[in-house]
């Protein structure tokens, strides 16, 4: 084993000092009868080689964004990852390392996540952040839950179908078992109409999830909707896109008390869905309630500044069954890659790439557009992802083709929303270049039978 | 060493990403948005050109102790050395780049994976039905209450099963996932060497009892004695038992859960699989049920459509280059219509990466290799009892199993050193401190778990180093440590009055 | 630019500091008739995302040991890398220090290469080795010329046409202004005749070079060749493949003085030619003669034993024009990941790898020449490489079919044996499986008219 | 910290790779092999696993400082930040997988790079003919030396043409190049300021001449005075002049070498163009040269076939996968077939993974960047001589090019300190040390280039450290280093009776 250091030399002579006849003898505590008598049914090792090998052949069988140009979107994107998220990532002082819990040993990891939590906290706008949870789906989750918590004798949550649908299923899940109802509002305009959100909420609202921009790529009015949240004395949960944040107005801009949001898109690659780095942001009211390890700066015995793992009082592994939460990991890797490409991108270079996927975004809604068979099927403003409705209702056929003609066009959104069923969801993100998109068009509208409408 | 924060190395101008000219015809920003949705200005995000970043982290990391570069003993952790293969295959662009809502036909490669590490999963815990996909173990053991709540449901039994046991000197986050799945918990007590007080289990043991939840082996390293009549009285009043599988690193192959009287366990691959701790995450927490429990899983799980040619199984004979040939009809599916199943606990499919570097590794070790690792884990762990014992009492006993828990309270009664003064003290020489203060049941508790990623020579210089220590003047530890960037935070002051980022200049 | 610091106000400072207007003062000491007054005929700066993109549409021009299966050898071969060498040949603080002149800041890289020259002697079974030279062929060269300084007045060195060609070249160029002469020795057999040699040799011959697993992968005679240059005074020069040392005897056990070999083999991937590894080691009574960078063992000045480069006086930057050799960079990093390449193998690892070239070439050879078409070009036993002669004399035709075929097949010799232009030679490493095997056979066999001579 | 030998670390059966097991009819070694060529055993290398390897060489290389890690103000080596992009582009699988004999159509990408190298060298220099293939900067020198040989027996003039010039503060490989391509060297005096002694140069140029050999800017950082006149010197005594193209980091789209009056140059792009150092090495030593000794450069070049489609420079308009599709007939191919090439210096075609760095390099700056890199590196070096001077002189006076030798002789004289006891001093406040005692024409010289990627306050820390440590007890400084894991190394010992390798037990 390219792994284990006892050879049977070292075995024998550490047996001697255990004062067992064997290794066998070790496991006499566990009783014969439970024990397992057989190999187990794996298959055989492979050497390094052969592994390598076997996963070269397992990814040919995928098609994925270096085989593919990737349109797809919808909570996970194809964003740019700077060489420098992979140098420090993979750095073995921060990779093989442990929580930090032994803070004179972990230094670097604590005054990393102090940073990150800085660097969270300049993107929400908002007072504190804490140093990550698993994703934006269990991010939302806890949020909803510590609304719920502040919120007293408050049992209700409401969320606009334009809340990302994993989202809320989520929060479903998180839901069955306690006291708390998750109220969906259907948002046939795309986005939620803060008049539909007034008539809906009361007096046992404990929040409202707005998704900005949302799940289908549309800007909400999130003053307005914050604004009616705010006189039914509900908090307002923002779930951002980070990479908007570089034009968008931030979460606490329009009245959010916790943000949270999917932050793999800061320097971590798509990687089939996880894992993800769940970011959290909240008011200082709500610190005490907030999930998740937090970082805090303080000074040693010989006055120096430093930082430990502070506030263990709300976790599980002090107070158990009174926590605020069962959260124990967090994604303090992917908070560092998140670090490194906020600090590489700096104001200019964020506001650059989401002007980019605006801009590009919106190129590939006209184009495609121009298109009889085309159209968007919101009229709000769309960010980096846009909803197209295919005249012909056959989203799977086209999106089927588009894949043999090199194209992960999009994301066919029936399964979620039975009345888009001749809808689908493109994202644009700032790596796809004109002549991507022109290709996608060209591609999706070859086999369009009518003209495109200004002809 | 540079301390300085990253918002100090700014700059207004300086920058590191460039990105290209919009090449697509280009409007005003204020053209295509709502005037209200748009900030006057980007967030003030440090300005710090690229080779001051790199610099910054990499210095900062040589104040991290790491497996990578030290000996890191920490009991209840696992922390087995991160193989260096498992990194390049979570890299490989096939794998990395992979969107999560892909149609099935364009990711077989990474279907089969994800279906095989079910199938090993199960086969490993002999429970027979498997989900990937909560993201850590408490998140997995928040899932398999949520599966057992609804199994409840579903047999009409809510309102009656509202009690889940667990030991007290369990993980704290047990309690902590039973009490978010809507469960009371009531904390059984345990002896001295670790094991259930089966006076005080069958006290507490009624017709409410939902989930007896226990690790196994328990916290202080310890074979549960009694495991198969808890299992059997649990069941016999109806009961489920959960496996925290924290401890899986002491009986790969040798015994299984299932076989022992589980009904539900989560892993740790980050643990058990040698996937890498990443300073606090990313882990993974996929679960393991009985047939019983299968409807209720998480959705969506990986499920074969129909024979498949392909073996996957990564023989020689195999070309390194063409794969077999890919089949018209897709051999792997996602099924998400599962009427029973609880749901989702989080986006996606799961940490594909973390179950990614597991595979390489079940692979790399196959059926003979996974018991290696637990027969070398137990091996240097009771090599490391035998050798301490003489230093600090060890109150369960001459053996263990993967770790063991000796008691600083001697040593703190005749010297006046903690297991915290020890805990620093090694710093000095280059180990990290073992687990302390965990489990509350042992005074003073001093938590050692080697691993069997480490040497004879390690584990013999690591036991000479505790015992030079427990002779080294009480003063000197009181203070301790003395190499490192600093030295005995203040952690009360940070919880009194928590300075929690960087106040903007 | 991203890794420049100087804002317009710090460069102002910096001016003023300076007491200069511009920047461009600065460069008044440059006669303005000299300098520049374009800007340079360079294509625009890219950013990472573009240059990553560029990078990704160029190399989808290529071919490589990823897209086709790679049978190439003649110096440079598709071994396997295992993740280790990665890990280490990128950690930060080898591949950006410089080189070890300042001890008390280099001890990782000092060490390192201490271990590595140990390494190399327990290879080459030598007393010495340097840290490093830059490839095989100006290894060679360079162990050409130690052994004409330390053959006093003998002026020639005799090589056999086994000898790598490009390696000939090359002492041939290094000899082209001094008063050497090379003698080329035919091998009508794939192998050196010790008689031919016992012919050539006289007493002006300084050095006889010999590959051993010859060009063609063929075993020479190496203790006959060895005994004839020592009956003549003359200095053996063995150019080794490191990785045939885990079955082959090594370089002193045949009397070999000097020994040197391309490295790249051990823990570095082909990468185009080069950056490779040139490996020189040789007897004690020749090491002021070797160039290259040597680290030694000693104290420190609380007598800590710790590491330096010495012998420097050997070297150019003390030296000047007596110096030993020009040579000044190294290739420590890639001495590095040989070290680590080393370290992982250990000796079975080495043996077993060294097994599976030999079993894989000798299956190749046996499979392919059942068809009548092919046969082997030589009688000698063959390691990893073997020369194949086609009886239709269309070894061009053969390879361009291979390649659309998904196979790097061979290396036309005609090149530089244009008697042997109806041969082609096949190197087979322990990464190819037989079902690569196999499938090259059929392959080439495939378009075959003629029967396999057994049916 | 450990500082074990690898081989100490060794126990007979231990290991870290497993092979896979033999897949094609296996035969004895001993049936397949003549007997007198089988070993009996393979080497003697150290058996040690995987996690033991990674944590040894880890560990030492912490003891290394590095410009990732450190200021690294070394004179003469251009330590400037290494781009992690083009290391991600060296590791690219299409490039680091090629084996260097593939016929020129399966790797158009590849010679693209060095095509289009082979074009930005000679437009930077200003000399039309490249050859990317000699391995390092002094096989560079070699190899046109070579060519200027070359080219005097090609014009008759191999008996007359005998001598080198070179300055006396040249790098020390300029005179060894010499010797090894067959000339005689003669060394020209320089004056204070590192500006050629005009007086003895005309005394030294005669008819004999073959090449005059210069670093410009020269060794103390400044640009010849005399440049056009010696050039015009020199080629009026039918030589030819090489410029040593070690710092041209100070004139990138300034001036270039072909305009000033060079022949030759050679680059060396691990300096210019952020190779990293690896220790070092590898490098690369393109080489430059007009067009009349175009023909005598080493073989292979690239040359484009045909007027080609494909124009490669990247611009945001290409799709992102697709790329423009591979034409039928090649756009580039190797010229071997040159009958005046002095053959080649080493073996395929040259160090690619640096140039292809190189070429990443120069594609990220453009004209305007390189241009910029230029300024800044000489602005940084301007900067630090105004705050140093102040400390210690500067002999050449106010002004640098992009580096600067002050000198530490009056430190010495006045309180005992020398050049190298500063050096060593600086290292204690995580600098590396200066470059000292080169160029041997400024007593006690102190050669400092901070490069272009470090920022103002870097500059003003160790300024700042330089003035505090020239104010510290001389007896700290003859002691210093204090902080690194050794300090002060018996050289003397180690040369005069050398240990170079490691005992086998």
């Amino acid at each position: 084993m390219p792994y284990h250091y006892n050879t049977p030399e070292d075995q024998a002579e550490m047996l001697a000092s255990i004062g067992a006849a064997s290794i066998d003898e070790l496991f006499a505590p566990i009783p014969d009868a439970l024990q397992l008598k057989r190999p187990l049914n794996l298959p055989p090792a492979l050497s390094e080689m052969e592994l390598d090998q076997h996963l070269r052949q397992l990814t040919a069988l995928n098609d994925y964004a270096g085989t593919k140009v990737c349109f797809l979107g919808g909570g996970s994107y194809d964003h740019f990852v700077p060489s420098v998220c992979d140098v420090i990532g993979s750095r073995s002082e921060f990779y093989t390392s442990y929580t930090p819990y032994q803070a004179e040993a972990s230094q670097g990891n604590l005054q990393v996540m102090f940073e990150y939590q800085s660097l969270i906290t300049r993107l929400t706008g908002l007072d504190v952040a804490n140093s990550s949870l698993y994703d934006g789906a269990s991010a939302a989750a806890e949020a909803v839950l510590m609304a719920l918590h502040a919120g007293g004798s408050r049992n209700k949550v409401i969320a606009p179908s334009t809340l990302h649908p994993e989202y809320r299923q989520t929060i479903a899940t998180y839901f069955e078992n306690i006291d708390a109802e998750l109220v969906t509002l259907d948002c046939p305009a795309g986005v939620l109409d803060a008049d539909a959100l007034a008539a809906a909420i009361d007096d046992k609202t404990a929040a409202v999830i707005l998704q900005q921009p949302n799940f289908f790529g549309c800007i909400e009015d999130a003053d307005r909707i914050a604004a009616v949240a705010k006189g039914a004395g509900a908090l307002l949960i923002s779930v951002f896109d980070p990479i908007s944040l570089g034009i968008l107005k931030r979460p606490a801009d329009y009245g959010a008390s916790i943000a949270v949001a999917e932050g793999h898109t800061l320097g971590t690659p798509m990687s089939y869905g996880g894992p993800y780095l769940g970011i959290m942001s909240c008011d200082n009211s709500l610190v005490r309630r907030m999930p998740g390890r937090i970082v805090g700066e303080t000074t040693d015995r010989r006055g120096k500044k430093c930082y430990v793992l502070t506030m263990q009082t709300r976790e599980q592994h002090i107070r158990r069954d009174k926590a605020t939460s069962n959260v124990c990991t967090n994604q303090a890797l992917f908070a560092v890659r998140a670090s490194v490409y906020l600090a590489q991108a700096g104001p200019q270079g964020l506001k650059e790439t989401a002007n980019l996927c605006l801009q590009k975004t919106r190129y590939l809604a006209e184009q495609l557009c121009q298109n009889e068979r085309f159209s968007q099927a919101f009229d709000a403003p769309t960010f980096k992802e846009v909803v197209i409705r295919d005249a012909e209702n056959n989203v799977d056929g086209l999106l089927r083709e588009a894949i043999d003609a090199g194209y992960l066009a999009g994301l066919p959104l029936g399964r979620w929303y039975p009345e888009l069923s001749d809808c689908f969801l493109v994202a644009v993100t700032e790596k796809r270049t004109k002549a991507d998109i022109d290709g996608l068009v060209k591609s999706l509208t070859a086999k369009s039978v009518r003209q495109p409408a200004h002809v | 060493r540079d301390t300085q924060l990253l918002f100090d190395l700014s700059k207004p101008g300086r920058r590191a990403a460039r990105l290209p000219a919009c090449d697509v015809p280009e409007a005003a920003i204020e053209d295509l948005l709502p005037a209200g949705a748009v900030a006057a200005a980007p967030p003030a995000l440090p300005e710090v050109p690229e080779p001051q970043i790199i610099r910054h982290y990499l210095n900062l990391s040589t104040l991290n102790m790491s497996v990578d570069t030290h000996f890191y003993p920490l009991g209840s952790c696992t922390m087995k050395y991160n193989p260096k293969r498992n990194e390049r295959a979570a890299a490989m662009p096939g794998f990395a780049d992979l969107h999560p809502l892909q149609p099935a036909e364009t990711i077989q490669g990474m279907l089969h994976v994800l279906y095989e590490m079910q199938q090993y999963l199960s086969e490993i815990s002999g429970l027979p039905a498997c989900s990937l996909q909560p993201a850590a173990g408490a998140h997995g053991e928040y899932a398999a209450l949520l599966v057992a709540a609804a199994y409840f449901r579903d047999i009409g039994q809510t309102a009656q099963r509202v009690k889940v046991l667990a030991p007290d000197n369990s993980h704290g986050t047990n309690p902590a996932s039973a009490v978010m799945a809507g469960f009371n918990t009531v904390t059984v007590k345990t002896r001295s060497n670790g094991g259930v007080d089966m006076e005080d289990f069958y006290k507490k043991l009624d017709d409410n009892i939902a989930v007896f939840m226990i690790t196994n082996p328990n916290t202080v390293g310890i074979f549960e004695p009694n495991m198969r009549e808890i299992a059997d009285a649990v069941h016999a009043k109806g009961g489920l038992v959960y496996l925290d599988g924290a401890n899986m690193n002491a009986i790969l192959g040798v015994t299984r859960p299932g076989d022992f009287g589980a009904d539900m366990q989560h892993y740790n691959p980050h643990k058990t699989f040698s996937g890498p701790h990443g300073g606090g995450g990313p882990g993974a927490g996929p679960i393991c049920v009985t047939e019983v429990l299968a409807k209720y899983l998480p959705s969506p799980i990986v499920v074969k459509v129909e024979g498949s040619g392909f073996s996957g199984q990564g023989s020689g004979n195999a070309s390194t280059l063409n794969p077999e040939p890919r089949t018209p009809n897709p051999q792997y599916a996602l099924a998400y219509d599962r009427p029973h199943s609880i749901g989702r606990v989080r986006s996606f499919f799961g940490n594909v990466g973390v179950l990614l570097r597991a595979y390489c590794y079940i692979r790399t070790h196959g059926p003979d290799g996974l018991r290696r690792v637990s027969e070398n884990a137990v091996l240097n762990a009771n090599y490391l009892l035998s050798k301490v014992k003489h230093i600090l009492p060890v109150p369960q006993g001459d053996r263990c199993m993967h770790e063991f828990v000796a008691s600083g309270s001697k040593l703190k009664a005749e010297r006046g050193v903690a297991a915290m003064d020890l805990a620093k003290r090694l710093l000095d020489f280059g180990y990290h401190a073992p687990t302390v203060y965990f489990p509350l049941t042992v005074p003073e508790a001093i938590m050692v778990e080697p691993t069997e990623t480490e040497s004879k020579e390690t584990l013999d210089a690591f036991a000479e180093t505790l015992f030079r220590i427990t002779g080294e003047d009480p003063e000197l530890l009181h203070e301790a440590p003395h190499s490192t960037a600093i030295s005995r935070p203040d952690e009360v002051a940070a919880a009194r009055n928590p300075m929690l980022c960087c106040r903007v200049d």
